[in-house]
């Protein structure tokens, strides 16, 4: 009923009912657990509903308009009320890390104790279509332009009062003890009375490592700090996660060594796109410092889930990482597609995380503690129906994290319409905490406890067979259709489920050396596609575009770029002597290793499609004729150049010295209780025909030189002749005309890959579907 | 699968190239190649001007005698000249080593003059070419042609009048 | 310097052998180029024997054979083609028209001698001319070309 | 480390630089004198490849003003240094096994995509729209040769159980060489089909068609660029028969007789797939090579794959 609502305040006493059904729901599971965690909801709930008709109050009172749809921009206008309504919105949606989070995790796992899953199943449910609806009133209120009489700010008495109550939200999030004592004394007198057990309360208290706690606390100056003084609060943005940085390395027995080389990773990439996205944003500034807090936020989600010990913390971070600090870093363009993307990715990520929660839930029941070890500890001892269908809940959640389910993949992509830092982050680092999961929950249900229990395959987990074919056919789709595509961003994301596909496919192999191989993609690919995102990012910056047609000829005016551009694309293609063919050529060999050669075939025809779709776009945007873009191209600021120059120079640098990267991989290894691979620093590859990348580079370099002796000959008579390009002596062909746009190259396999998926034309951008149609086989775009 | 037979017999017997640069090459009989002109022989009519398609030939008048210019890099080689030539002054040879380079382009030219000669009876300068009496009754006698010869066109109107014939 | 030198000359005379031929038909009837198609192509009058091979583009080619009287409609298409071509590069006129014009000669819309615009090395008259005549000029044209690789 | 001295030696001299670029010139030599005496025409010299290679050394280099230079002149190197180190890497059966540290079948299928990755950034780099043309079609054409030659690998590799070139050679020693082994025909003919391919020999050398896009990516290109693009050539044309040598009929004495036996089946395999082809069929069109490859070759090397699979 919310949904259907035209009116702010129908909508909120609908949907102060379906609180209501919830709280009574949980109550009347009759446990102690129950009672105790329905109360604490009734405590939060109250807070929040208050907060959220005091704000509502204030809109009606200011603009005295009612109806949803003319509340249009008020958020720009009236900046606190809308902060605090945004704030009790999220807190009541049970997002982390807000008081409703905590009471909804506290009914969840009271159903689940209870036994009842339909119960806990339902609430989940519920909580989806709550996002639908509370979700659509922020994006109304915030990211619209407004256009309406001046409306002042809401009184300072009522502002004083929805600070209280909002205060109280956060505190109730960030330490929840005194509610959970106060609630669980209640909730034991009522036992007591009805002879049921004291109540006994999980700990559920988000424990922030150093790095986290930077990380937000830096978000929330950089936001603070955005509206008085932009430019310090730029560099403060770009300092937050070089503290956070710094902060993991100086932790480093807080985290175990998977997670600590994750959270490295995560500071380290996240330093360097917020560099770049300073450099990005310069160009059309608006509302940056909201980017920059929501960016920063994401990174401290990542490092606080690498840094957990249990899984409540785990999902907490989860949650953090990917829902309301995701959707303000996407919607920052503010256009139409941008918030239809960014809104449909939004419920796609709380999909995926009411299935973990669930699962999550299931577990900590069955072994009353969420800690990761007692769990461990506890799974020999769960039911298999119980214990499996727990499992295979958490595992098709982190699966949809990483869009590895082959079906309608361009539902479970990222935007294209985010700002091309942030999406470059999504692609190589918040993706890859799905795989990262998938990995950690391996390696803790490994062998004897559960996976082995599920049946075996010729010495196979089941499991692990299935996410290793989920992951061949994935990325042999997603390969596939990145051929396809023409949108600039579209291609890459594309090409980013493909080799997520990979690491996918190698990690739920299972044997060492697919681990092995697994891991080293994970890292290369971080390096490799963060830079054709950055790349990508430079050309949009100097050209405006989002399609490959609208480019051409970018190369000569932005060569730093197209040099780096090619070198990432082939690497991440698999040239040999490159760092992605290193990694790609270990997930081979551990691919046929293990039996699953059939697998191992998918892999090496997708790097196929990889190298199509990565030579498509090197075409279309920086050789060809120079289009209609190239006049006024000019080369990428020094901002946005460095962070690209670090991530190529240290691909090259894993590219020369595999060992860079296999020694910490065997340490982790050896910590997750495998057999480690054989690496040393200066080693060459693992696995049975172990070669040496580096060799084969130096080799390749002095034969270039006696090479490059050949090609100065033909310079004996002087410098090089530049002469126009041969075009039969016609002259009065326009230089757009000569362009071979990406549209209309690959005929035969483009049409051959569109009738098998039976792929439409689209670029991301609806907008923009007219202007690329599909129907006219060959179009010569004319300038 | 003939090819296979083709590839099979072109095999057996060889390569079938004419050895031109490296040794003769074989020219069919009536090759209509370089053109050849022999002076003595050209009564100076100047039908081939005429009838020359691309206006190789010319002839233009010098102070000693009517002057035949024919250029081979204009020659389209069609032969007309030979065929209308009354006294086959004119010959296509099957001489058709003519590549040349640019510096002798305009040296691929016959220039020759044919002189004039005084007229036996008035004394006017005229070609030394032999009449070519048409519908003269009774035909000329060979000793009246050589007769002739040296006569201008004037003495030789004179000389068939007084033979009384209609000219 | 005499190794240089010879060295340089041994250099010469093997790059002699491989002279690339590329045909540039400027308005002509087809005439001479059925016959350089056939000097290259047919077995009898196979060119591959001096090294020669025909290639498509403009940038790989050493001989130039021109056809045609350059009408005026393309000329200037012929003399942006003709700079495309990498030096030392050598001309040979097929055939009477680039010559002189031949039969077009003084008509309005030909440009008639082709050396006017173009530096020609080689004629070979001829309407069009035997293919060993072709093949003729294609041998001076090698050893005009032997002084300037 | 491994005794790396031979390496240099491998990589520069014998079966590496020098001697695969002599040998590459002169079986393009002889495939043009007898495609030539098939078609009963003389045909050139037989060492007509290195004539051309010194002519366009001597040539001057033009570059189109809108292309970019270093990516321009940089492709056609680095493809003939791949390709140069691509033959080091194959093994000749009885004289040089490869140093392990050096790469096996994987990493030369790969090193083998370098060439054609190279012929389309250089079509692609030099701006023109042949050479964009060029680049589409030689892009589909790999894509479709591309699926039976890595099933072939995979069911040569099922069948030895490893990668390793010399492990694959050593099998077909004992267990008696692959192309009399009828489990394997498929896959020799799948192999068969993919070489002329990847050489771009007349049916499918669409991409460099001289008469439809002027020679497509190579449009642009003059003097030593031009001759490192025939260097290049001529290089897989030893590593591509060098690779169908191995993986199908290794058997041969050891010694300077192996060598000879080893070149003698180069030839043998250039004039029957290469020449023979070249001189019998004329062009097809790229949509038909597409189709063509994803139909018996895709059919042939699947039934190998699964006929390795269940023996």
């Amino acid at each position: 009923m919310a949904l259907i609502q035209k009116e702010l305040k129908r909508m909120l006493a609908y949907s102060t009912l379906a609180q209501i059904g919830e709280i009574a729901a949980i109550l009347g599971l009759g446990t102690s657990l129950a009672t105790t965690a329905s109360l604490l909801h009734v405590t939060n709930h109250a807070v929040m509903k208050t907060l959220l008709f005091f704000a509502a109050g204030a809109f009606i009172l200011q603009s005295g308009r009612r109806h949803l749809k003319d509340l249009a921009g008020l958020g720009r206008v009236m900046p606190f009320t809308a902060g605090c309504y945004a704030l009790a919105t999220v807190a009541i949606m049970g997002l982390p890390p807000f008081s409703g989070f905590i009471s909804k995790f506290l009914m969840i796992t009271a159903a689940a104790a209870a036994g009842r899953i339909d119960v806990a199943a339902l609430i989940l449910v519920g909580s989806i279509l709550a996002a639908f609806y509370y979700l659509r009133v922020v994006r109304i209120l915030f990211f619209q332009p407004y256009e309406g009489p001046v409306v002042k700010e809401a009184p300072t008495s009522m502002l004083v009062a929805m600070a209280l109550l909002a205060s109280a939200i956060v505190f109730g999030g960030v330490a929840p003890t005194i509610q959970i004592d106060a609630a669980s004394a209640v909730g034991n007198l009522v036992a007591a009375r009805a002879g049921l057990p004291p109540v006994v309360v999980p700990d559920l208290l988000i424990v922030w490592p150093a790095a986290a706690l930077i990380a937000t606390l830096g978000a929330v100056a950089v936001w603070l700090f955005g509206k008085t003084s932009p430019a310090f609060a730029t560099k403060l943005a770009i300092a937050v996660p070089a503290a956070a940085f710094v902060a993991v390395l100086l932790q480093p027995d807080r985290y175990d060594g998977l997670s600590f080389a994750f959270a490295l990773l995560v500071s380290g990439v996240g330093t360097l796109n917020m560099a770049y996205a300073t450099g990005y944003l310069a160009h059309h500034p608006h509302a940056q410092h909201r980017f920059y807090a929501a960016f920063a936020l994401m990174m401290a989600g990542l490092m606080g889930m690498a840094g957990s010990h249990d899984f409540f913390n785990f999902f907490a971070f989860w949650e953090l990482m990917s829902s309301w600090a995701l959707y303000v870093a996407l919607v920052h363009e503010e256009t139409a597609d941008a918030r239809r993307e960014a809104f449909k990715y939004f419920i796609f990520n709380t999909v995926g995380a009411s299935f973990m929660f669930l699962g999550i839930a299931m577990f900590g029941t069955a072994a009353d503690s969420f800690d990761f070890a007692a769990i461990a500890r506890a799974a020999p001892a769960m039911t298999t129906v119980w214990a499996g269908s727990a499992l295979v809940l958490v595992l098709v959640g982190m699966l949809m994290k990483a869009a590895m389910l082959p079906i309608r993949i361009d539902y479970q992509m990222h935007p294209a319409t985010a700002p091309t830092p942030v999406s470059g982050y999504i692609s190589a680092v918040l993706l890859k905490s799905g795989p990262y999961g998938v990995l950690k929950l391996m390696a803790l249900f490994g062998g004897a406890t559960l996976l082995d229990r599920l049946g075996l395959i010729n010495g196979q987990s089941l499991i692990g067979n299935a996410i290793a074919i989920i992951g061949g056919v994935t990325l042999l789709y997603a390969g596939a259709m990145a051929v396809v595509q023409t949108g600039i961003k579209r291609l890459l994301i594309y090409s980013t489920v493909c080799q997520l596909g990979y690491i996918t496919m190698a990690l739920a192999l299972g044997t060492t050396l697919g681990v092995a191989g697994g891991l080293m993609h994970f890292v290369n690919h971080m390096m490799l596609k963060d830079v054709l995102f950055l790349c990508a990012g430079a050309i949009m910056v100097t050209s405006h575009a989002r399609t490959l047609d609208e480019l051409g000829g970018l190369g000569r005016k932005m060569p730093i770029t197209f040099g780096i551009f090619l070198f990432a694309g082939l690497s991440l293609a698999g040239i040999p002597p490159l760092n992605g063919f290193n990694s790609k050529w270990i997930i081979y060999v551990a691919a046929f290793e293990s039996g699953h050669y059939v697998l191992g075939i998918f892999a090496m025809v997708a790097s196929l499609f990889t190298l199509a779709a990565i030579l498509k776009f090197a075409h279309a945007a920086f050789m060809g004729s120079p289009g209609a873009a190239a006049e006024h191209a000019h080369e990428a600021p020094a901002t946005m150049l460095v962070p690209m120059l670090v991530l190529a120079a240290g691909s090259f640098a894993v590219g020369m010295m595999p060992g860079l990267l296999l020694v910490p991989i065997a340490a982790i290894q050896q910590e997750l209780g495998m057999v480690p691979i054989a690496a040393t620093w200066t080693g060459p590859l693992p696995g049975a025909g172990g070669w040496h990348p580096a060799l084969l580079s130096i080799l390749l370099l002095v034969l270039a030189g006696i090479g490059f002796l050949y090609l100065r000959l033909g310079r004996a008579g002087g410098a090089i002749i530049r002469s126009p390009i041969h075009l039969c002596g016609v002259q009065d062909i326009a230089m757009g005309q000569a362009n071979i746009g990406a549209g209309n190259l690959y005929e035969a396999p483009d049409a051959a890959i569109r009738s098998l998926l039976h792929a439409k034309h689209d670029t991301g951008y609806s907008d923009d579907d007219t202007a690329a149609d599909t129907t006219a086989p060959i179009t010569i775009h004319a300038v | 699968m003939n090819f296979l037979r083709i590839f099979a017999r072109n095999l057996l017997r060889g390569p079938s190239t004419v050895p031109f640069p490296f040794g003769p090459a074989w020219t069919p009989a009536r090759m209509r190649g370089r053109v050849q002109f022999k002076l003595s022989s050209c009564t100076g009519c100047r039908a081939c001007e005429q009838v020359c398609a691309p206006g190789a030939i010319r002839f233009d008048k010098t102070p000693e005698g009517l002057r035949f210019m024919m250029w081979h890099n204009t020659c389209v080689f069609c032969g007309m000249c030979e065929f209308y030539c009354p006294t086959d002054a004119i010959h296509q040879s099957d001489d058709w080593h003519m590549a040349h380079a640019v510096g002798e382009k305009y040296g691929m030219a016959i220039r020759e003059v044919i002189p004039y000669t005084a007229c036996t009876g008035c004394g006017m300068k005229t070609l030394a070419s032999a009449p070519n009496p048409i519908g003269v009754v009774p035909p000329f006698t060979p000793e009246e042609v050589e007769q002739q010869r040296n006569q201008c066109p004037a003495c030789r109107k004179k000389a068939l009048a007084e033979r009384g014939t209609p000219s | 310097m005499t190794l240089l030198q010879t060295l340089t000359d041994s250099a010469r005379n093997l790059a002699v052998r491989s002279p690339w031929i590329y045909r540039i038909n400027a308005g002509s009837c087809n005439g001479c180029d059925v016959e350089c198609a056939t000097t290259a192509l047919i077995p009898r009058y196979d060119v591959e024997r001096l090294g020669c091979q025909y290639c498509g583009s403009p940038r790989h080619a050493d001989i130039v054979l021109i056809t045609g009287p350059l009408t005026a409609h393309i000329k200037d298409d012929v003399l942006r083609v003709f700079a495309e071509i990498p030096d030392p590069k050598v001309t040979v006129a097929v055939g009477v028209c680039p010559i002189s014009g031949g039969i077009f000669r003084e008509s309005y819309a030909v440009h008639a001698q082709v050396d006017q615009y173009l530096p020609v090395d080689v004629n070979v008259p001829g309407c069009p001319p035997r293919p060993q005549a072709i093949i003729e000029g294609v041998a001076q044209a090698i050893a005009i070309w032997r002084q300037r690789i | 480390m491994l005794d790396t001295t031979t390496i240099p030696l491998a990589v520069l001299m014998f079966p590496g630089g020098l001697f695969a670029l002599a040998f590459g010139l002169a079986l393009k030599g002889l495939d043009r004198r007898v495609a030539a005496r098939l078609q009963g025409r003389i045909g050139p010299p037989l060492a007509q490849p290195f004539f051309d290679l010194v002519k366009l050394a001597r040539k001057r280099t033009m570059v189109p003003d809108i292309a970019a230079e270093p990516v321009f002149l940089g492709a056609p190197l680095i493809g003939t240094v791949s390709m140069l180190l691509a033959a080091a890497l194959v093994p000749i059966p009885g004289v040089y096994a490869p140093n392990p540290m050096l790469g096996d079948l994987l990493v030369l299928l790969y090193l083998l995509a370098v060439p054609a990755v190279v012929l389309m950034i250089a079509g692609s780099a030099s701006g023109s729209p042949f050479g964009a043309i060029g680049f589409s079609r030689e892009m589909a054409l790999m894509l479709a040769y591309e699926g039976p030659l890595v099933l072939v690998v995979a069911a040569v590799a099922l069948r030895t159980g490893s990668f390793s070139l010399s492990d694959i050679i050593a099998y077909q020693q004992t267990h008696g060489a692959f192309l009399f082994d009828p489990v394997m025909w498929p896959a020799l003919l799948a192999f068969l089909a993919f070489y002329p391919a990847n050489l771009g020999i007349v049916p499918f050398d669409i991409p460099e068609a001289e008469t439809e896009v002027l020679e497509g990516p190579l449009l642009e290109y003059s003097g030593p660029a031009l001759g490192l693009f025939k260097m290049m050539s001529a290089l897989k044309a030893v590593v591509v028969l060098g690779l169908g040598v191995a993986l199908f009929f290794p058997s041969a004495p050891d010694g300077a007789a192996g060598l000879l036996v080893h070149l003698a089946k180069l030839v043998v395999m250039m004039l029957v797939g290469v020449t023979l082809l070249r001189v019998s069929m004329g062009r097809m069109r790229i949509d038909q090579a597409f189709s063509f490859f994803l139909r018996w070759p895709l059919a042939l090397s699947l039934l190998s794959l699964a006929i390795v699979a269940a023996a």
